[in-house]
């Protein structure tokens, strides 16, 4: 029999926490991921200080007790900015994780179940935008389109279809010609019908530790963009955007640079760690390694 | 392997020809006039219409593609509209910066990675394999522009130890040149390091709970003996795969790394000519780079097959 | 003193005790069968003996083998022992050889380290013992590959190893398990003479007590970690002392109780040229022996394979409409010249594809309440037959009438009613559930094809009742499937197989992964719905035992042929064609085994 | 195995070479735009001119530090009086770089080239009121006007009038042949431009033996490079925030000049609502110039109250004309009917200035109600959308075009502006050559621009000059684009 690609049922909820919160990479991401989320969508009803309207005057003042992180160079509080900052690059790096699940899981259970030439196309289609190196082709896009945080999200959208679509693809095809699905075809199931009841649900784990390292990468994507200039625009802000801003100043204001830099690492990080946690848990086959 | 290496072949070509079509079509929507980019603000118009006509923006868009195609397949990438030299040999002025460094990148991620990976994996579970793995999980999470930022500051700033950017050409000898390169190849390689050096430790991990590692522990071979002798070319496939992927991410890198540094390379051109519409320039990068994308996977493909029997036996 | 030497070995992974104070010893020259069912600790007393044993893993107790202390000894003093005086064998011959490197660096790998021979030393040894196990230099070169050689000979290649530096003791892991009958067989033999000729130590594990009454001296049996009985073979299998031994003896040998259910619609006359497919579903009693049937027309003529035994091959035409008009009192499924081509390797870039035929021209027919085996070595296209019959897959040429409907033409849509009549239990007890529904879901699937939807209390009704009749509670509907054993797995297989009442279960292997002693009882269980719901069975199995206890008629299938059909008893005990031949005198069977040993032991 | 020789040959010399001078005589300068192709008279970048202006080409006349019109290639020279008649007296013995003779040939050429119908030259304007040029004999032209125009002679000063011989002109581009005290040598593209002394300069030579213009993009990659010694010198340094920190260390001298770069908040005067003065005079009370200078990108600035650079003679501080008063502004758009507040978009062009300071503005604006979406433009579509096309609200924009005051006289400019009284005053400049009365011809041009407040006035653009402390005879100030290399050399 092949290996098993997918997860077995976890047994219970009450099992699936005690295994959960004895790993640790899962409970070290999920902590991290947590309170960036919070902090993002705190950011939305209080910031600790005002960020729209500037006091120039305030400039670059370094750490205190009133700017925990300091101020920039429009005399924002940082830590304001890195808060609101989390909400654009959260939000283009989800989105983004959206537009490839979105419409790459489908394209990928469609070749999987269908094979032949559409399998075939599939996977030329593929091989052609893997021939891109995404963040070229994203700087294409965000030029002709114009820079900014929604043109960011589907540039760096448009890479993750394939990646999806490729994972889907794998997953469903491992799925295809087990005894199960078969006994589904024998029932006289659609192909349809099988995909939405047998093969999703078991690619799911799959699928979702994909969606953590694409968000995670997501984020890295769109702060390089941000950093070229061509991501999140004032007066929106970003933590990539922060960096570009911080880099021409990172001389006379260190912590221009390290604190947003510092927010995309933990990000990032804790993102793979949970991605880590939970191939861990829902994929006994790797736990096994481990 | 002809046959093997045929189809891979005219997949390859396929890609590219598909690529081709997206990146004119793509470039053919830009806004701007590069003619007016060229001449400035306060132009004269008959400047401009001369300067057009001279730089043969008025063909129709089907001639211009099929000629831009067909100079391609003999090496001529036009003229630039803003240096007003054949593309061909401002890619060349640039690919002996990228290609230096995405290669010392390449090298120094895959000298660094695969024994850290092999280390981890031989001692899973204890502290070394901790720390190389916290390690390596860090440096995952790393940008790597803002990792190059912070070895400017530390090593060319602080301690003056290498330029801080910028490149002094070949023709000062190997080692300025190399010089230049060092922060920049280091900023590229090590995130790429941290990917590489995990791939490779759970390739080794599956690998070495495979049967026939047992078959060779079985017949008395040390365990170091089987590590290298019996796993280390078996986990090569997925390490492989990581490292054919990873030479498009170092090209996409570059772009980054080659702003952060100032370095006369391919990134820097395509960014540049994109900036100021020079068409013709980006193009043609883009397409060189796709195709040493293409090349480097067809590589990959060929070293699979040298890696594994069974696939040389499919070819 | 014995070569090998365990003593109260205990060993736990983790928290799990899975060894509990083992004793065995093996002497010079001696092969000592371990028998046991799966988790009954047999293999990891193997590794344990090899100090192969996961990380984890924490022994006590004394092994000695040839005067050293196994469990103490450094892992130098391991090494040199490991392949050089004790050789191992392991169950998955497919995976036991490292891919990338020829059979000729595996075997020589281990003669070079040990002895220091020089390479070409070395592998003038490996080709030698190559040759001793059945792989000449002339057909299998050094440089040979393992993925080019098939399981058997792979398996060739790992004893070939094992065996290249003579060692005193040889442990075999289940080494035939992953083989079918035939190649067993084979396997067996040359283990046997080996030992034989080089006077090993064998240590052979089994869960088969047949193979290992063929083969060993002495016999331990253990169960959770414990041995439970141990002793002279023929003894302690014929005696059956200990209630464990009797019950592993008799779930090996077990014979559902049964009664040919289907009788045979009567002969219409003989000059009326009746179907050949009637004559062909007979219960055989009239012809005794089963038939033979002509390989030479089968492969060469279009007519059906089984048609040369009686009525002299009436064209196929006429049969298909005699099966038309017969629609409701005529066979349940019927198949004419049902081929399957695959689409084989490309040679090079311009010649096509060469196809792969897996089934070639079969025919044959099944009667309501008939209880069918398929018979054949791994391969010879079975299970391609079986996803046809049930529409999974399209032959490439032949027809397919069930309960007088085509299949091979219509629709999913086409195909419900049918489906509704058809259904499968599978071989993987584990595969066969979609990990993530509950048993209510998944044994309620079929009811899918059902015109009128029941309500999801006559659903749960359904269920209930079908749970009840596999021998499973109500209660066990809301449970998740790795909940279950395998045996109670494979019943609700059963359960969602019968809960749209069909005429017809195809049965891929289905008691193949299960121990013996489970194994008998979902046997029981086939029977005894045979028996009770007139259900017909179709039974894709290697296991010619098990095609005895439950099946009234056997075919023999061979490379993509049936190459012979008749009564079970009769083609088992009789068999006809060479492939039949082969098969039944591969099968190990305890009794003959113990007749044997008996026989020999009297001389 | 040979062809490794002279690459080792070539690296002992470069070693030799970089200690055996006891007088430095090289230099790297650091420049932040590559120019497009090296000939000043094809192409309107200003990196062509920052590289080969005075260097490598001269003109016939030659702007000084000071933005005085100094002699080059003409010695002297006599203007009729009723200002129509140019007649240039040329140097002798004056030789291009590949050997050519220079004489008035290559004058009349390099004129005639510049203004005739399929010439390139950016700035034909310049050469508009040229009738004829005459070689009278090969060290005197007579140029011929068809109007007299007071800028004539500092008009053949800038870059785009430098005189190249007609064998090498098509060259110039790859391979610039000038008659300067630099000659070219070598330009690895994306990365540096070398000049040589030119050993056969007619008048006085240059100290230098060897200038890079390295390009160097922004402050991120300028401040390490000069901090690390890899770059000398920046005339022109984005230095961003850090200029204090680079102003305290006593191993470089920086010295904050002015350009000709009036930085502007302009607007779109054919769009409603800022058609209307009442609006303009709202925008201009809503502008705070002290905080857009901090906010720049750089914190330095001057700030102006109309179109002309404080450095010129005829410089009026306007800035009070509309103080910083953000009530006035409310109550005014309040008049004019836009109690309830103005949307806009606002078009930023990449530089620090434009980026960072439209940020401050934009939030100073809001709090008079003005809302202003703001859209990061590259500079190609800066120039097709804002700049050709009119298609914009607000931008802001440095005019870096020493005295063009005359930009907002032209019909079809992007700002839309119209206002006979100004267009009256300027074609009275444009025929005045009289030094004071075209100094209060520029008064009065300024006054009306103050008033009427067309655009949003907001600095002059500084030129911040950071070199080695040892480097002597860099321009202080930016009168043209350009950095004359002719007089620095190495202290010691």
């Amino acid at each position: 029999m092949s290996a098993e690609p997918t997860s077995p049922p976890v047994e219970g909820v009450g099992q699936f926490a005690r295994a959960a919160f004895s790993n640790v990479s899962f409970v070290a991401g999920f902590v991290i991921t947590a309170l960036i989320a919070l902090m993002a969508l705190v950011s939305f009803v209080w910031t600790p200080h005002d960020v729209i309207n500037l006091t120039v005057a305030n400039r670059m003042q370094p750490i205190s007790a009133q700017h925990w992180f300091g101020t920039d160079h429009f005399g924002r509080d940082i830590l304001s900015l890195i808060m609101m900052g989390a909400r654009n690059s959260i939000a283009v790096a989800l989105v983004a994780v959206g537009i490839g699940m979105g419409i790459g899981v489908p394209l990928g259970c469609w070749a999987a179940a269908r094979g032949g030439w559409i399998d075939e196309a599939l996977m030329r289609f593929n091989d052609v935008v893997f021939a891109f190196p995404a963040l070229l082709s994203a700087i294409m896009i965000t030029a002709i389109f114009g820079p900014g945080a929604v043109n960011a999200i589907v540039a760096i959208g448009i890479f993750n279809i394939p990646v999806f679509a490729r994972v889907a693809r794998a997953g469903a095809m491992a799925l295809w010609p087990r005894e199960y699905v078969l006994a589904a075809r024998a029932s006289g199931k659609s192909a349809t019908l099988i995909t939405i009841q047998h093969i999703l649900p078991n690619i799911a784990s799959i699928l979702l530790v994909q969606g953590t390292i694409q968000f995670a990468l997501g984020i890295l994507a769109e702060a390089g963009l941000s950093y070229l200039g061509l991501g999140a625009q004032p007066p929106m802000t970003s933590w990539g955007r922060m960096l570009f801003d911080a880099q021409t100043r990172m001389m006379v204001a260190p912590h221009l640079a390290i604190f947003p830099g510092l927010a995309i690492v933990i990000t990032v990080l804790g993102l793979n760690l949970l991605g880590d946690g939970l191939r861990d848990l829902l994929d006994p086959r790797l736990r096994r390694q481990r | 392997m002809t046959l093997f290496l045929t189809k891979r072949i005219a997949i390859g070509v396929l890609t590219l020809l598909v690529a081709s079509i997206v990146v004119f079509s793509i470039m053919e929507i830009l806004p701007g006039d590069p003619a007016r980019i060229m001449l400035g603000m306060n132009a004269a118009p008959e400047a401009l219409a001369t300067l057009r006509e001279q730089m043969g923006l008025n063909v129709p868009l089907v001639e211009r593609y099929a000629n831009w195609i067909a100079g391609m397949a003999v090496g001529d990438f036009g003229n630039s509209y803003t240096y007003r030299s054949p593309v061909i040999e401002l890619i060349a002025e640039r690919a002996i910066v990228s290609l230096p460094l995405a290669v010392i990148s390449l090298v120094l991620s895959t000298v660094i990675a695969i024994p850290v990976g092999i280390f981890a994996a031989a001692r899973r579970g204890r502290l070394g394999d901790t720390v190389s793995m916290g390690t390596a999980q860090i440096g995952v999470a790393i940008p790597n522009f803002w990792f190059a930022l912070l070895l400017i500051y530390v090593f060319a700033v602080w301690l003056r130890l290498v330029p801080a950017g910028g490149f002094p050409g070949w023709a000062g000898g190997i080692w300025p040149g190399v010089k230049a390169l060092i922060l920049p190849s280091i900023a590229l390689a090590l995130p790429q390091a941290a990917i590489l050096a995990r791939v490779t430790r759970s390739a080794m991990l599956e690998v070495l709970g495979e049967d026939y590692i047992r078959t060779a522990r079985a017949k008395g071979m040390p365990r170091r003996y089987v590590l290298w002798r019996h796993a280390l070319r078996n986990a090569m496939i997925p390490v492989l795969t990581i490292l054919g992927l990873q030479f498009a991410f170092l090209l996409a890198g570059t772009i980054i790394i080659e702003n952060v540094f100032y370095l006369p390379g391919l990134g820097r051109l395509v960014f540049q000519a994109i900036t100021q519409r020079d068409l013709i320039v980006v193009e043609g990068v883009v397409m060189l780079l796709v195709a040493s994308v293409v090349l480097v996977n067809i590589l990959v493909d060929i070293a699979y097959a040298m890696v594994d029997p069974r696939l040389r036996a499919r070819a | 003193m014995s070569l090998l030497e365990i003593e109260k070995l205990r060993l736990s992974i983790g928290n799990f005790e899975v060894l509990r104070g083992v004793d065995l010893h093996i002497d010079q020259g001696e092969v000592l069968g371990l028998v046991g069912e799966s988790g009954s600790g047999k293999s990891m007393t193997a590794l344990t003996l090899m100090r192969l044993l996961p990380e984890l893993a924490r022994t006590s107790g004394r092994v000695t083998f040839d005067g050293i202390d196994i469990l103490n000894a450094p892992e130098a003093a391991m090494n040199k022992l490991r392949g050089d005086d004790i050789g191992m064998v392991f169950q998955e011959p497919m995976t036991a050889l490292n891919p990338v490197k020829t059979i000729g660096e595996q075997v020589a790998e281990g003669i070079r380290w040990h002895t220091g021979a020089n390479r070409k030393d070395a592998e003038n040894r490996a080709r030698t013992m190559l040759d001793r196990v059945g792989l000449p230099e002339a057909k299998f070169p050094l440089s040979r590959y393992p993925h080019e050689l098939s399981g058997g000979q792979r398996q060739r290649v790992v004893i070939a190893i094992a065996c290249a530096l003579q060692p005193k003791l040889l442990v075999a892991d289940e080494p035939t398990t992953a083989l079918d009958v035939v190649l067993q067989a084979q396997i067996l033999d040359l283990l046997r003479d080996l030992v034989d000729e080089r006077k090993m130590g064998l240590l052979l594990i089994s869960h088969d007590l047949a193979v290992v009454a063929d083969m060993a001296d002495r016999v331990t049996i253990m169960r959770h970690g414990e041995v439970m009985d141990t002793g002279e073979t023929a003894r302690i299998l014929t005696e059956k002392k200990h209630p464990y031994t009797r019950q592993l003896a008799e779930a090996s040998m077990h014979v559902p109780a049964r009664t040919p259910r289907f009788v045979p619609p009567p002969l219409s006359p003989p000059d009326k040229g009746e179907g050949d497919a009637d004559a062909a579903t007979g219960s055989g009693s009239s012809v005794p022996g089963g038939k033979l049937i002509g390989k030479s027309s089968a492969s060469t003529s279009p007519s059906p394979s089984w048609g040369g035994a009686r009525g002299g091959g009436a064209p196929s035409q006429r049969d298909a409409a005699q099966s038309s008009r017969n629609a409701q009192t005529g066979p349940l499924l019927v198949l004419e010249h049902v081929t399957r081509d695959y689409a084989g390797r490309r040679r090079s870039f311009f010649s096509k594809p060469e196809p792969f035929r897996a089934v070639r021209g079969v025919s044959f027919a099944l009667h309501e309440g008939q209880s069918m085996a398929l018979v054949g070595r791994s391969g010879c296209g079975k299970s391609t037959l079986a996803r046809m019959i049930l529409a999974l897959d399209r032959p490439s040429s032949g027809s397919i009438r069930f309960a007088g409907e085509e299949l091979t033409t219509k629709s999913e849509a086409e195909l419900r009613p049918s489906r509704r009549n058809m259904q499968v239990v599978f071989q993987d007890p584990y595969g066969s559930f979609n990990p993530r529904h509950k048993v209510e879901r998944l044994v309620a699937e079929p009811l899918h094809l059902l015109e009128l939807q029941p309500s999801r209390n006559e659903k749960r009704q359904m269920v209930a009742q079908a749970l009840a009749e596999v021998g499973l509670s109500t209660a066990d509907m809301d449970k998740y499937p790795h909940e279950f054993s395998g045996g109670q797995r494979q019943r609700l297989s059963i359960a969602r197989a019968l809960i749209t009442r069909p005429k017809l279960i195809v049965a891929d292997e289905p008691v193949s992964a299960l121990d013996v002693s489970i194994r008998a009882q979902v046997l029981d269980l086939f029977a005894d719905l045979n028996q009770r719901l007139g259900v017909a069975y179709l039974f894709i199995t290697h296991d010619l035992m098990v095609a005895r206890a439950i099946t009234d008629q056997v075919m023999v299938m061979h490379e993509g042929e049936i190459v012979e059909r008749g009564d079970t008893a009769a083609v088992l005990d009789g068999p006809q064609s060479e492939a039949g031949r082969m098969l039944v005198a591969a099968s190990p069977d305890l009794d003959r085994a113990l007749a044997r040993r008996r026989a020999a032991a009297s001389i | 195995m040979k062809i490794i020789v002279p690459v080792l040959t070539a690296a002992a010399i470069a070693l030799a070479s970089g200690t055996a001078f006891a007088q430095r005589a090289d230099v790297v300068i650091g420049v932040v735009l590559e120019p497009p192709h090296l000939d000043p008279t094809a192409g309107a970048a200003a990196a062509i001119d920052e590289i080969v202006y005075a260097n490598l080409f001269e003109g016939l006349t030659k702007i000084g530090p000071t933005g005085e019109v100094l002699p080059a290639l003409a010695e002297s020279w006599e203007v009729s009086e009723d200002g129509l008649t140019y007649t240039f007296k040329l140097h002798e013995g004056v030789k291009f770089h590949d050997g050519a003779e220079f004489s008035s040939a290559d004058v009349k050429f390099s004129l005639d080239r510049a203004r005739a119908k399929d010439s390139t030259n950016a700035q034909k304007g310049l050469f508009a009121a040229i009738e004829s040029v005459e070689a009278t004999d090969p060290t005197t032209v007579t140029v011929k006007l068809s109007r007299p125009q007071g800028s004539f002679l500092y008009n053949m000063g800038w870059g785009d009038a430098v005189i190249v011989s007609e064998a090498s002109a098509a060259g110039n581009m790859e391979t610039p042949v000038g008659t300067g005290p630099f000659k070219f040598d070598n330009w690895a593209k994306g990365s540096s431009v070398v000049l040589v002394k030119n050993p056969d300069y007619w008048g006085e030579p240059a100290a230098l033996e060897r200038a890079e213009f390295r390009i160097v993009p922004d402050a991120a990659a300028a401040i390490p490079a000069l901090l690390s010694g890899n770059v000398h010198a920046f005339p022109n340094m984005p230095a961003g925030d850090a200029l204090s920190q680079i102003q305290s260390d006593p191993r470089f001298e920086v010295v904050i000049g002015s350009t000709e770069g009036e930085t502007l908040l302009s607007i779109n005067n054919g769009r409603e609502p800022f058609d209307k003065l009442e609006v303009r005079q709202a925008i201009a009370h809503a502008l705070n110039r002290e905080e857009i200078i901090a906010g720049n990108g750089s914190g330095l600035g001057t700030p102006i109250g109309s179109h002309f650079s404080p450095a010129n003679a005829a410089y009026i501080d306007l800035t009070d004309t509309y103080p910083y008063d953000p009530e006035k502004a409310k109550q005014l758009l309040a008049d004019a009917g836009f109690a309830d507040g103005i949307s806009a978009t606002l078009k930023l062009p990449p530089p620090p200035y434009a980026r960072e300071g439209g940020q401050v503005i934009a939030s100073q604006l809001r709090q008079v109600g003005i809302e202003l979406e703001i859209i990061p433009v590259e500079w190609a579509d800066w120039l097709s959308q804002v700049f050709t096309e009119k298609d914009y609200d607000f931008t802001v924009i440095s005019h870096t075009e020493p005295n063009d005051i005359d930009i907002y006289s032209r019909p079809d400019y992007y700002f839309d502006y119209h206002n006979d009284e100004f267009n009256a005053v300027i074609a009275e400049l444009d025929a005045t050559s009289d030094e004071e009365k075209r100094n209060e011809l520029y008064g009065q041009a300024q006054r009306i621009l103050a008033e009427d407040v067309p655009v949003g006035f907001l600095f002059q653009l500084p030129k911040i000059g950071v070199w080695d402390a040892k480097l002597e005879g860099m321009w202080e100030n930016a009168p043209i684009q350009s950095t004359d290399l002719t007089e620095v050399r190495w202290a010691e």
